[in-house]
């Protein structure tokens, strides 16, 4: 019951956060509001008791994607695009796009069939404590992606400094 | 027998010494000591000729010799081979090829002298030699082709020998394209040849002969007779190598060349390798009628053809040259009507004289600075008496008058016409009548008025006339003997004679059709001899006594004197419609429309047609995000419609 | 005949190991890497030399054989060998990579050492094609030669290089990309890309038709055949001097030999239905090759359609399906490398003087240049098929081919001769004669090493010329077998086949 | 769930969570204390080390000094510049202040007591810690001044870069103790034969000593707040209770990252397990206690670090975060990583 | 417990969310926002199946898209500071350089 009232808190905030991330004028509130998203999708994994991922969820989004937008934002010093539109000529079209990929979203739910269960029980990943859990899994089935992803961001790393770099005269 | 290969081998060697060393050993002696690279050359042929009167004796003796040297091309049961056949009739003109060559090359010593090609003249003498006597001692038809193509080839070096001048370049190549257009056919008939009778073999294709006669092939949806059809493509090449019509354009241009060239080349063998193919497949040409009568009709018709633009061509040598193609055309007469021999004996004979008349036109030349027009001679007895007299003898000779070498062929040959049977052999005799009438008058037409009368030259040139030195007056004189006596051996029986000529090359040619009565001889005779009397008798009122009268008989018919000195308009009507058609056929449709338009079109035209659509389509690439964005987030929408339609069993 | 040595593999591999070598050669050793290139294509002569001399003529079976496995799930092995119909073009392409290192010696002036290393590259892969009986090993090299080409014709061509070089290109890529398809439904169907193998294969003959046509677009572009012909003006012409003699020579030769290697054995009944659409682009070839040829201005694109027409001549001969045309057509491979070669060498050698290739620029280049003019002379007398030359062997046994497989096109080939005679000797007064153009005068006549270059190909002439059973004696065996398994098969309905039973009857046994 | 907890008739939930509310209270309650405590400790620090006096007006030896402070930024006027993003700018110094109390929580101040023994506790303090900055930021950015704007940038900068080698400075002791959980880190440590991390950490310590002072914009990282480059950049534009809320956020923030120093290289609230060898008596001492002198010498080492050297240059800054730090951390790791498989 | 079909409703609005900002808002900046909630909308969804199924490799999925996001969001503002040195602007249909 009270997971419930949690959960029903946790996503309205969520969606309500993110209705007001995308339709701000402020880059900067829009940014701030994503924060309080983020948030709130912290506390779901919580929920779900995925306490790391709440964590990596903060330290990631929060303390580093979201910093670096803020930083990107004050660098460019973004304070005249407030007065402009914000919305493209066709925003119509993409309401009615967005709607009817949520409504045949809807419609495919209704198919919906759950998969197999695994072994990794709520027990066991408690016992186990989540981050070694998720270290565990990650490290063993999922060492391939995980290095490519790795390499992914070395490459997302050198790319930005090539692209953000100004040319030394 | 291994001596016969040295008879080709010994010029072959001499060109090829000639021309890789010819202007070294000019060089090393130098200026001054004057053993020039003539000495290689004039070896050569002269060892030739000994070699070649050495042949003439086994022939006669009785060795022919029929011997294959090497293989030169295998492919399936396709064998030919470099071999040489020396019968009676390769012995006629063994001497004939080698004594012409002999001398031209001594002839060419005087009247060469000075020039920078020097050498180079003398190596392609050599080449020609070689090849020539290629072509008459072959035993297949492939090596004829072989010696048939290269003796066009020396033409073609020699007619284009001075290639600065533009003349001579054109000319060379125009006598080597039209010649080509003749071994178009011959060639296609040597294939045809192999393939019936699966050799190139003179003497397996003649014994395999009876076998094919009546044989038929369709030829462009024709039904014909194989033998006629293989008989008249030879027939193609005969025509373009002896300059028959209507092939014959390319002989009075080639005199450009040098003149011993046209002494050599262009009077007294190579034009007359046509002849001489002909003689030398008479087997296949006997077994048809109809070519028979093809080739004498052609022969008629150019002597007397020829003869009419003889009449008032104003240049000396083209008047020869076309009195060359007017003697080809009897001996063209003679092998149609079968009477191969005696187109042998006429070629035997013309050789002498008609070398004899170009050497002394040369000679002449030489006197006269290179000037051509006997309209501006006049006179020159008196300074060149061995040129004047041996031109003299030489053209009494073609005239035919009696006693003369010209007089007993041509008869014989208007005889053998006449006696032939074959249908239209009497136009082509009356033909021939008259154009023995009008070869006596060109032919003295050009002796009076080079030599007789006054000078009508330049004044200054009399201080340059004299007679040619020795090295040109030599061969003058060998030659006139020749004019004079060749004949000889072939006097007829109708004169006493043993017809020992003809006898000599029966077992080749075969012996003629018919002798014809002995009324009908003499009355050929007669006839014959009152037409050339009546020829120079008519040069030289003409052209003595009323020397205005040339001039009214050309104004009065102006059209006629026009069409014949303008050759009838058929190197304009060729230029009209082979070299020009050709070249604006290529110009324009090939090139332009069909190569540049249409195919490059298709080719270049896609690449754009590409481009254009590329041109096209790329409006939708807005360069907006957003647009991208919606397409992409459509395409999504669309997935998962598909899947929920999939899912609903909709779709 | 085996050897002890990979002959074969040395032959192909020489010359592109000695390309690699070059890399790391610093470009300032311009003489050393002209001397390493030409040592290098030196040494495969001398050892294709081996090859020619132990050659088994009596055989019709390939020689010299290397087979070791390579990608065995494809079916592909690196299988080399040659017999009577590929033993020349490999000697002719050993040879020709000497002279191209020979004439580049100083026309060549930027780039260098690339441009030998190109050079090398394109001789090594090559003499690959012409070695490989696998046909994936085949497509490779045949791929791999189009990229040095190609940057020999764009990066040291003519002012419009670029446009040929990408037309050059893009025609012979579009052609062997439908080979390439060809390739991989042969594959699909037979399993294997073993030559050997595949000729065992006795395939429907809707395929057969469908693939014929499908190798055909990669070799009737590269002969180049009729339609499709118009890349080789604008690439012979742009090409610096070795790259137009290794197109002449060696590279549309390829066309002609995958005809005879791969089209007619794999697809018999096809080749044999096809014949005669092929011998009528032939003989468009040969008239319409000859007749464009009077109306071009510029030396090497006269030249270039000169080869339109002969290599005309070769398919003619293939395609009249009998021992002569087929023979005639090897032979004239042959020739034809070995003619315009030289023309495209002499060409060169004049370019290198005055540089220009406009006929209207020179003029009585005989007075100044004698010795150039001799051998200019004796290579225009082989291209017209004068006897006692080679041209004249091979055009012969191509006419007679095609004359008893079909009467009319063997006398529409015979004009091509007479055309063929009325471009050449133009050319040739309008070079060579008339009065000196004083754009040329006082030019040097031939040098050394010029002469040294032009020397080979002149002997060849000459000797194939007087000759040629030498020559001929090693495809007769080879040429035989390949016809007895043409019209060994069942015979098509279609009755274009009455042409070749009455045309090739005798020869076949 | 047993009836121990049904206590007064409050359901255990709820008592749970009025203990829970209990504890925060006492924390928040202690840690504000010490807050205050630490400005005046470090005013007299600083003032001793400069041969000065310090504050001594307000009460004995001016002890009542921070209560004056705090009395006077309270009743001080708010003045909020007109262009200033007025939501951010009043929220800024509540993010600060909020995401430096809210590590607290985590925080074992001796055995068992903690407010939320949570398993990652050391990700929650680093997660938090990284949120500080937003106060920084947002601080800099809503009060639309050049000197705040510049003290911002520089603020997320800095962050972003010391995040890193933070975060990466204790994964040696998280390979050690195997566990993320703060109390069980200090219970590894009892364990290991030397007592605390400090000796097989000191690259780690190194670092993450470095990094602290850099992530609480101390000296001689105190670049956002310069005052003589930024005229104390982000805070430029505020003034009494709000700028009192960012104080108390950097005091806060400095205790915490001394607690973790301590509670991960210092053995927390214990001793050496060698030290109560030799001296068992002192086992009798709070643990409390312990912690709390650890904690003050680690402030005191923050004052005398402030009081000896200058500021850095901002490039110098940047490059020892990525060019020093970060590659000594990686370093740290993978040598830990080797001892701890090779030697466990 | 929390009903499964509860996340996955929220984890589809939030996608939808995050769309339609991605398509309709013109700055740059927000486009990006955009693109992380969708991220966060499917890492909604991963990790309750990852939890009610009972299989960690959901979550490693969760944490693997957290990499990916945070690099595209290096690359992606790398690219906004870029284009904004360029343009002056970054109202994504001022720019169409890529314009056919």
């Amino acid at each position: 019951m009270i997971e419930k009232a949690f959960f029903l808190y946790f996503a309205f905030a969520a969606v309500a956060v993110s209705i007001i991330t995308v339709t701000r004028r402020n880059v900067m509130h829009a940014v701030l509001c994503m924060l309080l998203l983020f948030f709130h999708l912290a506390g779901l994994y919580l929920l779900l008791n995925a306490e790391f991922l709440a964590a990596v969820q903060i330290i990631i989004y929060a303390g580093a994607i979201m910093v670096l937008f803020l930083f990107v934002i004050m660098l460019l010093n973004l304070r005249e695009d407030v007065k402009k539109v914000q919305y493209g000529r066709l925003w119509f079209v993409g309401v009615i796009v967005v709607c009817g990929i949520l409504l045949a979203m809807a419609g495919a739910y209704v198919f919906m069939v759950p998969g197999q269960r695994s072994d990794w029980t709520i027990g066991r990943i408690v016992a186990e404590t989540h981050t070694a859990a998720i270290g565990q899994v990650l490290y063993t089935r999922y060492m391939f992606p995980f290095e490519v992803v790795s390499l992914i961001l070395l490459v997302a790393v050198i790319g930005a400094i090539v692209l953000a770099k100004r040319q030394l005269k | 027998m291994q001596y016969y290969v040295l008879i080709p081998l010994l010029p072959l060697s001499a060109f090829v010494l000639n021309i890789l060393f010819g202007k070294k050993i000019t060089n090393i002696f130098g200026e001054s000591f004057k053993i020039g690279a003539h000495w290689i050359s004039l070896l050569g042929v002269a060892s030739a000729f000994v070699l070649s009167i050495i042949a003439v004796k086994d022939v006669m003796d009785g060795h022919v010799v029929n011997a294959d040297l090497y293989t030169w091309i295998t492919s399936g049961n396709l064998r030919v081979s470099i071999g040489f056949l020396i019968d009676q009739l390769t012995a006629v003109m063994l001497v004939v090829v080698t004594s012409v060559s002999l001398l031209v090359h001594v002839y060419s010593i005087g009247y060469m002298h000075g020039d920078k090609g020097y050498y180079r003249f003398f190596s392609f003498l050599s080449l020609f030699t070689f090849s020539m006597l290629m072509l008459v001692m072959a035993n297949n038809f492939l090596q004829l082709y072989f010696g048939w193509e290269m003796v066009g080839l020396c033409s073609y070096f020699l007619i284009g020998f001075w290639y600065e001048k533009k003349s001579a370049a054109s000319a060379a190549k125009k006598a080597f394209v039209v010649n080509r257009f003749g071994d178009f056919g011959f060639s296609l008939g040597v294939m045809l040849v192999f393939l019936t009778f699966g050799t190139l073999h003179y003497a397996d294709v003649f014994q395999g002969l009876p076998g094919i006669i009546g044989q038929k092939i369709t030829v462009l949806g024709f039904r014909t007779d194989l033998v006629t059809v293989i008989a008249l493509l030879l027939t193609c090449g005969a025509i373009g190598k002896s300059a028959q019509l209507p092939l014959h354009a390319w002989l009075p241009d080639a005199m450009e060349g040098p003149t011993p060239v046209s002494a050599l080349i262009h009077a007294a063998t190579m034009v007359t390798a046509g002849v001489f193919m002909i003689a030398r497949t008479a087997p296949i040409f006997n077994a048809s009628r109809t070519a028979m009568v093809c080739v004498m009709l052609i022969g008629g018709c150019t002597a007397f053809f020829a003869a009419t633009i003889a009449l008032v061509q104003n240049d000396i040598k083209r008047v020869i040259a076309y009195s060359t193609i007017s003697q080809l055309g009897y001996m063209f007469m003679a092998c149609g009507a079968g009477a191969y021999a005696f187109g042998i004996f006429h070629l035997y004979t013309h050789a002498f004289f008609k070398a004899l008349l170009f050497l002394c036109a040369g000679s002449v030349m030489h006197a006269m600075q290179g000037e051509l027009n006997i309209q501006k001679m006049g006179g020159l007895k008196k300074y060149m008496p061995v040129t004047y007299w041996t031109m003299l003898l030489a053209s009494l000779s073609i005239s035919g008058v009696p006693g003369l070498s010209g007089f007993f062929s041509k008869d014989e040959i208007l005889l053998k016409t006449l006696a032939s049977g074959l249908p239209f052999s009497g136009v082509v005799w009356v033909l021939g009548m008259l154009t023995a009438f009008l070869t006596a008058f060109y032919s003295f037409r050009v002796i009076f008025l080079t030599f007789h009368g006054k000078f009508r030259g330049h004044g200054e040139l009399t201080h340059h006339l004299h007679e040619s030195p020795p090295s040109m007056a030599f061969p003058l004189m060998v030659l006139a003997v020749g004019a004079v006596a060749a004949g000889f051996v072939g006097i007829p029986h109708s004169l006493g004679g043993h017809d020992a000529f003809a006898r000599f090359l029966e077992p080749v040619v075969g012996e003629a059709r018919s002798e014809g009565s002995v009324a009908q001889q003499w009355v050929v005779m007669g006839l014959s001899i009152l037409a050339s009397t009546a020829g120079i008798a008519g040069a030289a009122y003409v052209y003595l006594k009323k020397t205005d009268l040339p001039q009214m008989v050309a104004e009065s018919f102006h059209h006629l004197h026009s069409l014949l000195y303008n050759k009838y308009y058929v190197d304009e009507l060729y230029d009209l419609v082979v070299v020009r058609l050709f070249y604006r056929i290529s110009r324009g449709p090939i090139n332009r429309i069909v190569d540049g338009r249409i195919i490059e079109g298709v080719v270049n035209g896609v690449p754009s047609l590409i481009a254009w659509s590329a041109a096209r389509l790329r409006r939708v690439q807005t360069g907006v995000v957003l647009h991208y964005s919606l397409v992409m987030a459509g395409g999504l929408f669309a997935m998962v419609v598909y899947v929920l339609a999939r899912l609903w069993k909709v779709i | 005949m085996r050897f002890d040595y990979p002959i074969l593999s040395i032959l192909i591999f020489l010359p592109v190991v000695s390309g690699i070598l070059l890399i790391f050669v610093s470009r300032r050793f311009e003489r050393a890497i002209k001397w390493f290139a030409l040592t290098a294509a030196t040494l495969t002569f001398l050892f294709s030399l081996p090859l020619f001399m132990n050659f088994d003529k009596g055989t019709s079976r390939m020689q010299f054989i290397e087979r070791h496995a390579w990608i065995d799930d494809w079916g592909t092995s690196y299988f080399l060998g040659v017999d009577g119909i590929s033993i020349l073009m490999v000697l002719l392409s050993t040879l020709t990579g000497i002279l191209c290192v020979s004439i580049s010696w100083y026309s060549v002036k930027d780039k260098v050492k690339e441009f030998y290393i190109a050079l090398l590259l394109v001789e090594g892969f090559m003499i690959g094609v012409f070695c490989s009986l696998d046909l994936f090993l085949f497509y490779i090299f045949w791929e791999a030669m189009l990229i040095p080409m190609y940057l020999i014709v764009g990066v040291w061509g003519g002012p419009n290089r670029i446009y040929a070089a990408i037309k050059f290109f893009i025609y012979t890529l579009v052609g062997s990309v439908l080979m390439l398809v060809g390739l991989i439904v042969l594959h699909h169907v037979a399993d294997t890309f073993d030559l050997l193998k595949l000729m065992n294969t006795q395939l429907p003959y809707n395929l057969q038709l469908i693939l014929f046509w499908a190798f055909f677009a990669a070799f009737a572009v590269k002969v180049p055949m009729f339609p499709v012909h118009t890349w080789l003006p604008d690439a012979h012409t742009e090409a610096p001097t070795a790259g137009s003699v290794l197109l002449a020579a060696i590279l549309i030769k390829m066309g002609a030999y995958g005809f005879l290697r791969f089209s007619l054995p794999l697809f018999p009944q096809a080749s044999v239905a096809m014949a005669p659409v092929m011998l009528v682009l032939s003989v468009i070839a040969i008239v319409y090759g000859g007749l464009i040829c009077l109306a071009q201005s510029d030396l090497k694109r006269l030249i270039a359609y000169s080869s339109v027409s002969h290599m005309g001549f070769v398919t003619l001969g293939i395609f009249a399906m009998n021992g002569y045309g087929v023979q005639g057509g090897l032979l004239q491979m042959i020739n034809h490398g070995v003619v315009t070669g030289g023309l495209f060498l002499s060409i060169g050698i004049v370019y290198e003087r005055t540089h220009t290739r406009q006929i209207a620029d020179y003029g009585g280049l005989a007075s100044v240049m004698p010795i150039f003019a001799a051998f200019f002379m004796v290579f225009t007398l082989a291209s017209i098929g004068l006897p006692g030359t080679n041209g004249f062997v091979g055009e012969f046994l191509v006419i007679l081919g095609g004359f008893s497989r079909n009467r009319l096109s063997g006398v529409l080939a015979a004009t091509g001769i007479i055309i063929g005679a009325i471009y050449m000797l133009w050319l040739y007064q309008r070079v060579f004669f008339t009065s000196v153009n004083e754009r040329i005068a006082g030019l040097k006549d031939v040098s050394l090493r010029e002469g040294l270059t032009l020397l080979p190909l002149l002997i060849l002439v000459i000797w194939i010329g007087v000759y040629p059973d030498f020559f001929l004696s090693f495809m007769g065996t080879s040429v035989n077998s390949l016809l007895a398994r043409l019209h060994q098969g069942p015979l098509d309905q279609s009755n274009v086949m009455n042409g070749v039973i009455s045309g090739a009857g005798a020869f076949v046994k | 769930m047993t009836l121990d907890h049904h206590l007064l008739g409050i359901s255990p939930q709820l008592w749970d969570i009025g203990v829970i509310v209990i504890k925060i209270a006492v924390v928040v309650g202690a840690v504000m204390g010490h807050v205050a405590y630490a400005t005046y400790f470090e005013r007299k620090v600083i003032a001793r080390m400069q041969m000065r006096m310090g504050p001594m007006e307000v009460g004995p030896y001016g002890i009542l000094q921070p209560i004056a402070d705090g009395i006077k930024s309270f009743f001080k006027e708010d003045i909020i510049p007109t262009n200033a993003d007025k939501p951010i700018f009043f929220m800024a110094p509540i993010i600060s202040l909020m995401a430096a109390l809210t590590t607290l929580a985590v925080v074992p101040f001796f055995d068992g007591f903690v407010v939320s023994n949570v398993n990652v506790g050391l990700l929650f303090i680093l997660a938090m810690s990284s949120l500080g900055a937003y106060g920084l930021i947002l601080a800099g950015w809503a009060s639309n001044s050049k000197y705040a704007f510049l003290g911002a940038l520089r603020s997320s900068a800095q962050v972003i870069s010391y995040e890193v080698p933070l975060g990466l400075s204790l994964v040696g002791v998280m390979i050690m103790a195997g566990s993320m959980n703060l109390t069980d880190i200090v219970h590894a440590q009892q364990k290991f034969p030397g007592g605390i991390y400090l000796v097989p950490q000191l690259i780690g310590f190194f670092v993450f000593v470095v990094s602290a002072m850099a992530e609480t914009n101390r000296t001689p990282f105190d670049l956002p707040e310069a005052e003589t480059e930024l005229i104390a950049g982000v805070f430029v534009e505020y003034s009494g209770m709000r700028y009192a809320l960012f104080f108390m956020a950097e005091y806060t923030s400095m205790i915490i990252m001394s607690s973790i120093a301590v509670l991960c290289f210092l053995g927390g609230w214990t001793l050496p397990a060698f030290v109560l060898k030799v001296l068992p008596f002192l086992g009798y001492v709070p643990g409390l206690v312990w912690f709390a002198l650890k904690l003050y010498a680690c402030i005191f080492f923050y004052y005398w670090i402030r009081a000896t050297l200058p500021r850095y240059r901002y490039d110098q800054l940047m490059a020892i975060g990525w060019k020093v730090l970060i590659p000594l951390s990686l370093a740290n790791i993978v040598l830990t990583g080797f001892i701890s498989v090779w030697m466990p | 417990m929390v009903p499964l079909n509860w996340y996955i409703w929220l984890s589809a609005i939030l996608f939808c969310t995050g769309m339609f900002g991605f398509i309709t808002r013109r700055n740059l900046i927000i486009m990006l926002l955009s693109v992380e909630i969708m991220f966060n909308g499917v890492n909604v969804s991963l990790a309750a199946f990852s939890h009610y199924l009972q299989d960690a490799a959901g979550q490693v999925l969760v944490f693997i898209v957290i990499a990916v996001a945070a690099a595209e969001a290096a690359i992606g503002l790398a690219l906004v500071i870029l284009l904004f040195r360029h343009h002056e602007t970054i109202m994504i249909d001022e720019i169409n350089e890529m314009k056919g």
